[in-house]
């Protein structure tokens, strides 16, 4: 109880002043990722990495000398623990900054509560595209691609590897993200090749520990395509099971997200299945696995966890890359000691930076320009696990309706041409 | 279902004991003094407030010897009828929300309560748990209606026409979740003392009796789960305002289950016990995940035994024997 | 609905009732005698699942072939029974017989809430898998359906073994005869010298032991995750509501109901496949208000 | 000649085998005080259930002032002014003696006023007077299960009464009552009945009671009305003493 009211009488002694603030003790950072439940798997990952990046910033002295501080709440605790969790830091907790949320159920309830509190927000790994096509925020940036990009890049990639597939089932988490993602996807294959037919569409729970009863439908379906965006635990347990009952042999599997997985999934991921990673995110990045910055942040994070990285820990770097970059910004533009709110959102607009993957930017509706790396499972044995052939990168410009433009809308007004109208490197291994 | 709740009838009519009516109106102008005294607990407050609503519709139930592990139902309804009122009337007011919240949670109190006064004892607990579970299926998979998992956003209702800034609004729901604990509290005292409230409670002792006096079991069964259903319906519209957010959550079997655990918690039967009760559950838990590590519902596990085993008469009825053994009456 | 997913439903529906009848099995077992509902009996559940793959995964590793899961989970049944049953039995609801029906359900309630963190500490909260028994069993072409053995087969003998047993340890040995007399009149019982206690401390021991064993044998089927618990237990309560408290064969026929009727669903509305088991118990109770086969305890005055 | 208040017309109850009432035909007139004796196990207490409506008959019917009440339940045949006193007391247990009297007063007049105390409608102090009137005045606060079975009996009977009903079916009303008090306490019901005006049956084991207060009587043996006569007639009859007092004696 006492430290809770020292930390109110804090917050009342921040003065909120239009010219520069003076330099806090700490920059307070609140970030949400799941710590329980099957997405662990995804939200523990990305808390490890951004422990290994706030000790490498801060053993250089932090921004401009203020070490930073993160806390992190929950998203495995429910919606309501998570809002009232994220409104007490954003409130009375002190943080200037908050990084929400993984969930894009999540993203959707804390994006407005975030512009509600006034406080700067990055969407650093939700995915859904309505955020910002629904409304426009003054205070929510997204340091990331979006549902969009990401699907239209997995469709892309279907189109030039399997151009005369015919059937096709989807097995999607039931929630904003699987029901979003299918829809997009959906619509990009009715527009860039009408003659395939969806033979079934299935929405089983989001953190549903059993898809039997999925799998049979599956083998009865005989899809030549299943597709899947969920991701964490759901995808591991979809995938084993299906392995377990020869699904892939006959279904050849579009899993936009599986990159997270492979690890995990060991030997269960046979060769032949297309792997996505929600942005250029693949520990063995073509273009970036011979540079200094990226190899030695793969040692570290292996010698901290034992693990190699996945997107959730590229996404994290890119969201911790925005923070600082933003932060030098507005300290470099406005020649100050520590920028007030209205500069830091004011560097925020157009900014660049850069994390594990390739260069990026903010367009004016604070929508993340990502690439999207795309790759077929191969089991070359060098890795106890699958690894990615056949690699290409879209360039993230051409995967994004323009700004202000609803995404199904503009899909629609595409045509087969698209996907070779894409700029891509492509890449053996 | 044999004898649980405190013998309230024993505290007869006139002489209520002064020390606890002292001691009630104190914890009331202390709630009241929150928002000055400690602004960082006025939003965990105000969520133990609706839930303490909400527990004392099952606290209700309980004077009738009956627990029902399904009343996140009205719980649910009333949030979710709630947060479709503000999506198809941006401007709607507040206590229209409430008001049809509260509607909400009526008619589904009748329709279902139509069904399971029938039954008594697990069966009645069952059943209530069972309808509580078909309803939230539907929330869960009804995605394009419902929202599905994530739930629907209430946005800010105005107040009295006003359109309320946040800081503006929480204070106005903080203290007619204030009111409203009071008001309704102070109604199911009176209505627990009322011919209607006392020929409910005999329920629990003689249904035949009951019978031979002219009356029907089930009716009157049913009149007080209405009521129940009613106050569950007041908390779920109170919590969802105050969160902003409502999600199947609200309806899953194990918040049915919590109700009633805060319900003994505070002293079964009791209905200073059901908002004691809910202060206590909330501030462990929020206060136990913070600082021991998420162990919170170990710690509340554990809490409860103890109070079961020792202390059957929840905390009221500690508080009870403290204010008995020093009392300066008789 | 042409054959074959005919065929998979019903394949489907089988495998899921056995199991859920394994596990409604010992909640109604414990019901039947002690008038208790253990909702607890879902933490035994997933505690049993959380105990096979982890002895399970400890012996492969150290090479025992893939067939040795199956005395695992025998092992990790019992464990539970002995080490989660016996006490909670012994310590806590010994303590409250007399107490009234809500307090006791309360307990169980609050031992379920301190299971469910036990296991987070233990396990920690990322899922696992550990599907070696049932892949050493492969799978069968039915019709030209392939499934696994291990759901197909295995399952459904142990769950209509476990009937067959129990019905038969019940009317046929000196225990069980002693167990159904207890069920009957407590005081009765009690007064021509049975040790009440001494049946209740088996009879909940035997109870966890099949919610245990419930969870060892759903362990290669599905990812064990926190909240499989919460999930199991609910759909038990229908089970064993539908059936009617305490009936032992009605149990395997409401398991069968709301199995095939929950796989039946999917095939044909994906989306009500989560309420029907909750339906087919409103339905139940409907027309028969004491559950399929429970008797109506007819009010003498 | 009016209607008798109640009557039966060929009942016929079977349990499992068991005739409980084989062709019953009976009459209850208003004003009288009809005593039923007889062997235990002869269907007394089914008869009185199925006047009320506990249990429907398979064949025959029930009247009341020459309406047919047989399938209303017990509480719409209690409404219409029929009451009824239990073998085994049916009492609020965690009620005071008082307030289980209260209760069903309230139930009579109708509950309206959610907000008003129970201890505060107009009929308390007509209840505290039927307390009196069953020598239970003393015990008016104390919570009924800590009372003798005999007082219980007496406020189970207080109970019925507060409905000012027409028709008040006792069974075994002194049972449980001291043997000293027993003439005392049915001499004041049987004068408050008679000052009332309400018709009352009552089962009695006890000859006793039955030759000094009742009326007339009936003898129920093996399911059927075997004789019906005053006290006096029934008494001395050697049927009845062979059937139903030897067994007595014996």
């Amino acid at each position: 109880m006492k430290n809770l009211l020292t930390s109110s009488a804090l917050c009342m002694a921040l003065p909120m002043a239009a010219w520069a603030a003076d330099k806090p003790e700490t920059l307070k950072i609140g970030m949400t990722t799941f710590l329980t439940g099957s997405a662990s798997v995804f939200g523990v990952p990305a808390r490890d990495a951004m422990d290994i990046f706030v000790e490498n910033r801060n053993a250089e002295g932090g921004i401009n000398g203020v070490p930073i501080e993160v806390t992190y709440i929950d998203e495995g605790a429910g919606a309501e623990a998570l809002t009232s969790e994220f409104r007490r830091m954003a409130d009375s907790g002190g943080a200037e900054v908050m990084l929400a949320a993984i969930s894009s159920g999540n993203c959707q309830t804390l994006a407005p509560l975030a512009e509600d509190l006034k406080v700067p927000n990055l969407m650093w790994d939700c995915g859904t595209q309505r955020i910002f096509e629904e409304a426009d925020y003054e205070y929510v940036f997204r340091p990331q691609g979006n549902a969009t990009s990401e699907m239209l890049a997995a469709v892309a990639y279907l189109l030039k590897t399997h151009p005369d597939f015919e059937t096709i089932a989807v097995v999607n988490q039931d929630y904003a993200w699987g029901r979003d993602s299918w829809e997009i996807f959906h619509t990009a294959l009715e527009v860039m090749k009408p003659d395939v037919e969806v033979v079934g569409e299935f929405f089983p729970k989001f953190g549903s520990p059993d898809f039997s009863t999925e799998i049979s439908r599956l083998q009865a379906l005989r899809p030549d395509v299943v597709l899947s965006t969920s991701w964490g635990g759901d995808l591991d347990t979809f995938v084993q099971q299906a392995f377990q009952r020869g699904l892939m042999n006959t279904s050849t599997f579009v899993l936009p997200l599986a990159e997270s997985s492979l690890e995990r999934l060991g030997n269960a991921l046979p060769a032949g299945h297309i792997i996505g990673a929600r942005g250029d995110h693949y520990f063995l990045h073509p273009e970036r696995r011979e540079d200094e910055d990226f190899t030695s942040f793969m040692a570290q994070y292996k010698e901290a966890t034992g693990g190699i990285p996945v997107y959730s820990v590229f996404h994290a770097s890119q969201a911790f890359a925005a923070l600082t970059a933003a932060y030098e910004k507005a300290i470099a533009d406005n020649d100050v000691d520590w920028p007030s709110e209205e500069q830091l959102l004011a560097a925020l607009d157009g900014l660049e930076f850069q994390g594990l993957g390739r260069k990026l930017h903010l367009r004016e509706d604070h929508q993340g320009v990502e690439s999207q790396l795309m790759g077929t499972s191969v089991q070359t044995g060098e890795y106890p696990f699958a690894t990615l052939e056949n690699i290409m990168i879209f360039d993230g410009e051409g995967l994004l309706p323009p700004v202000g433009e609803e995404s199904t809308a503009w899909i629609r007004t595409l045509d087969a041409g698209f996907v070779d109208s894409l700029s891509v490197e492509t890449y053996e291994n | 279902m044999t004898d649980i709740s405190q013998n309230s009838t024993s505290s007869r009519a006139s002489r209520r004991p002064s020390a606890r009516t002292l001691l009630t109106l104190a914890g009331v102008l202390l709630l009241v003094a929150v928002p000055l005294i400690a602004p960082t607990m006025q939003l965990l407050i105000n969520l133990a407030l609706a839930k303490g609503i909400a527990v004392l519709g099952v606290t209700v139930l309980l004077r009738a010897g009956q627990v029902s592990f399904g009343h996140a139902l009205f719980f649910g309804i009333s949030a979710y009828v709630g947060a479709f009122l503000v999506a198809s009337m941006p401007g709607a007011d507040m206590m229209l929300v409430l008001a049809c919240g509260v509607l909400g949670a009526l008619v589904a109190g009748l329709l279902v309560g139509l069904f399971v006064v029938r039954y008594r004892g697990i069966f009645f607990g069952m059943l209530n748990l069972a309808f509580s579970m078909i309803f939230w299926s539907i929330l869960e998979k009804f995605y394009h209606i419902t929202g599905g998992a994530d739930g629907i956003r209430l946005t800010r209702p105005t107040v009295l026409g006003l359109e309320m800034e946040r800081g503006g609004f929480e204070l106005v729901i903080f203290y007619l979740s204030i009111a409203l604990m009071v008001g309704l509290g102070w109604f199911t005292l009176r209505w627990f003392v009322s011919p209607v409230g006392q020929v409910f409670q005999t329920i629990k002792t003689n249904e035949t009796r009951l019978e031979y006096l002219g009356l029907s079991p089930r009716r009157v069964l049913l009149s007080g789960y209405m009521l129940s259903a009613g106050l569950c319906g007041v908390g779920g519209s109170l919590m969802a305002m105050t969160q902003g957010v409502v999600t199947p959550e609200y309806v899953w079997w194990v918040r049915s289950a919590e109700m009633v655990f805060i319900a003994v918690l505070g002293g079964a039967g009791s209905v200073r016990g059901a908002f004691i009760g809910a202060l206590v559950y909330e501030i462990v838990r929020i206060y136990a995940s913070a600082y021991a590590g998420d162990i919170w519902q170990l710690l509340l596990g554990g809490f409860l035994l103890v109070i079961i085993l020792f202390a059957p008469g929840g905390i009221m009825g500690i508080a009870d024997s403290l204010i008995h053994r020093k009392g300066t009456r008789q | 609905m042409n054959l074959t997913i005919f065929l998979l439903a019903l394949f489907d529906g089988i495998s899921y009732a056995a199991l859920v009848f394994i596990v409604a099995l010992g909640l109604t077992l414990i019901f039947g005698v002690m008038r208790i509902l253990n909702i607890a009996h879902g933490s035994l559940y997933a505690i049993g699942a959380y105990a096979t793959v982890s002895l399970t995964g400890f012996f492969l590793a150290l090479g025992f072939a893939p067939v040795f899961a199956f005395p695992l989970m025998l092992v990790s049944a019992v464990l539970v029974g002995v080490l989660l049953g016996g006490p909670i039995e012994w310590l806590l609801l010994r303590r409250i017989y007399d107490k009234p029906e809500v307090l006791q359900l309360l307990v169980t309630f609050a031992v379920f809430m301190i299971l469910e963190d036990v296991q987070r500490l233990v396990w920690g909260t990322q899922p696992y898998f550990q599907a070696s028994a049932l892949q050493a069993l492969g799978n069968v072409t039915v019709f030209g359906v392939t499934y696994t053995v291990y759901q197909l087969i295995l399952l459904p003998m142990v769950a209509i073994g476990l009937l067959l047993g129990l019905r038969f340890f019940l009317r046929h040995t000196v225990i069980g005869k002693l167990i159904l007399a207890t069920t009957e009149d407590r005081e009765a019982a009690q007064s021509i010298g049975i040790d009440a206690e001494r049946v209740f401390l088996f009879t909940f021991t035997v109870g966890a032991v099949l919610a245990g064993l419930g969870g060892a044998l759903a362990s290669p089927t599905t990812s064990i995750l926190p909240g499989m618990g919460a999930d199991m237990i609910v759909l038990s309560f229908a089970v064993v509501a539908t059936a009617g408290l305490g009936q032992i064969g009605g149990a395997a026929v409401a398991a069968l109901m709301i199995g095939l009727g929950r796989s039946f669903a999917v095939y044909v509305w994906p989306e009500v496949a989560v309420l029907v088991p909750y339906l087919i118990m409103v339905l139940v109770l409907l027309v028969r208000p004491e559950g399929l086969f429970g008797s109506p305890v007819a009010r003498k005055i | 000649m009016t209607a008798p208040l109640m009557e039966t017309r060929d009942l016929l109850i079977k349990f499992g085998g068991v005739t409980a009432a084989n062709n019953v035909s009976m009459q209850i007139w208003a004003g009288q005080n009809l005593a039923i004796i007889g062997p235990n196990g002869a269907g007394k207490t089914t008869f009185l259930n199925i006047c009320t409506g506990w249990l429907k008959p398979q064949k025959g019917k029930v009247l009341l002032e020459g309406h047919d009440i047989t399938p209303l339940p017990p509480r719409k045949i209690v409404r219409r002014g029929v009451a009824r006193a239990f073998q085994i007391p049916q009492l609020f247990t965690e009620h005071t003696a008082l307030e289980n009297l209260l209760i069903s007063a309230a139930a009579r007049e109708g509950l309206r006023n959610p907000l008003q105390n129970l201890h505060n409608i107009a009929q308390r102090d007509e209840m505290m007077h039927l307390l009196d009137l069953v020598h239970c005045a003393d015990v008016a606060d104390r919570v009924v299960v800590e009372l003798s079975e005999g007082q219980r009996k007496l406020i189970d009977i207080a109970v019925a009464l507060a409905l000012k009903p027409r028709l008040l079916l006792m069974d075994e009303p002194t049972s449980g009552v001291a043997s000293s008090q027993k003439h005392e306490v049915m001499e004041i019901l049987v004068g408050a009945l008679a000052e009332a005006g309400v018709t009352s049956v009552f089962v009695e084991h006890d000859m006793g009671i039955v030759a000094r207060h009742a009326d007339e009587v009936a003898v129920w043996n093996a399911g059927n009305v075997q004789l019906r006569g005053t006290p006096d007639e029934i008494l001395e009859h050697p049927d009845v003493i062979r059937d139903v007092i030897g067994e007595e004696v014996a």
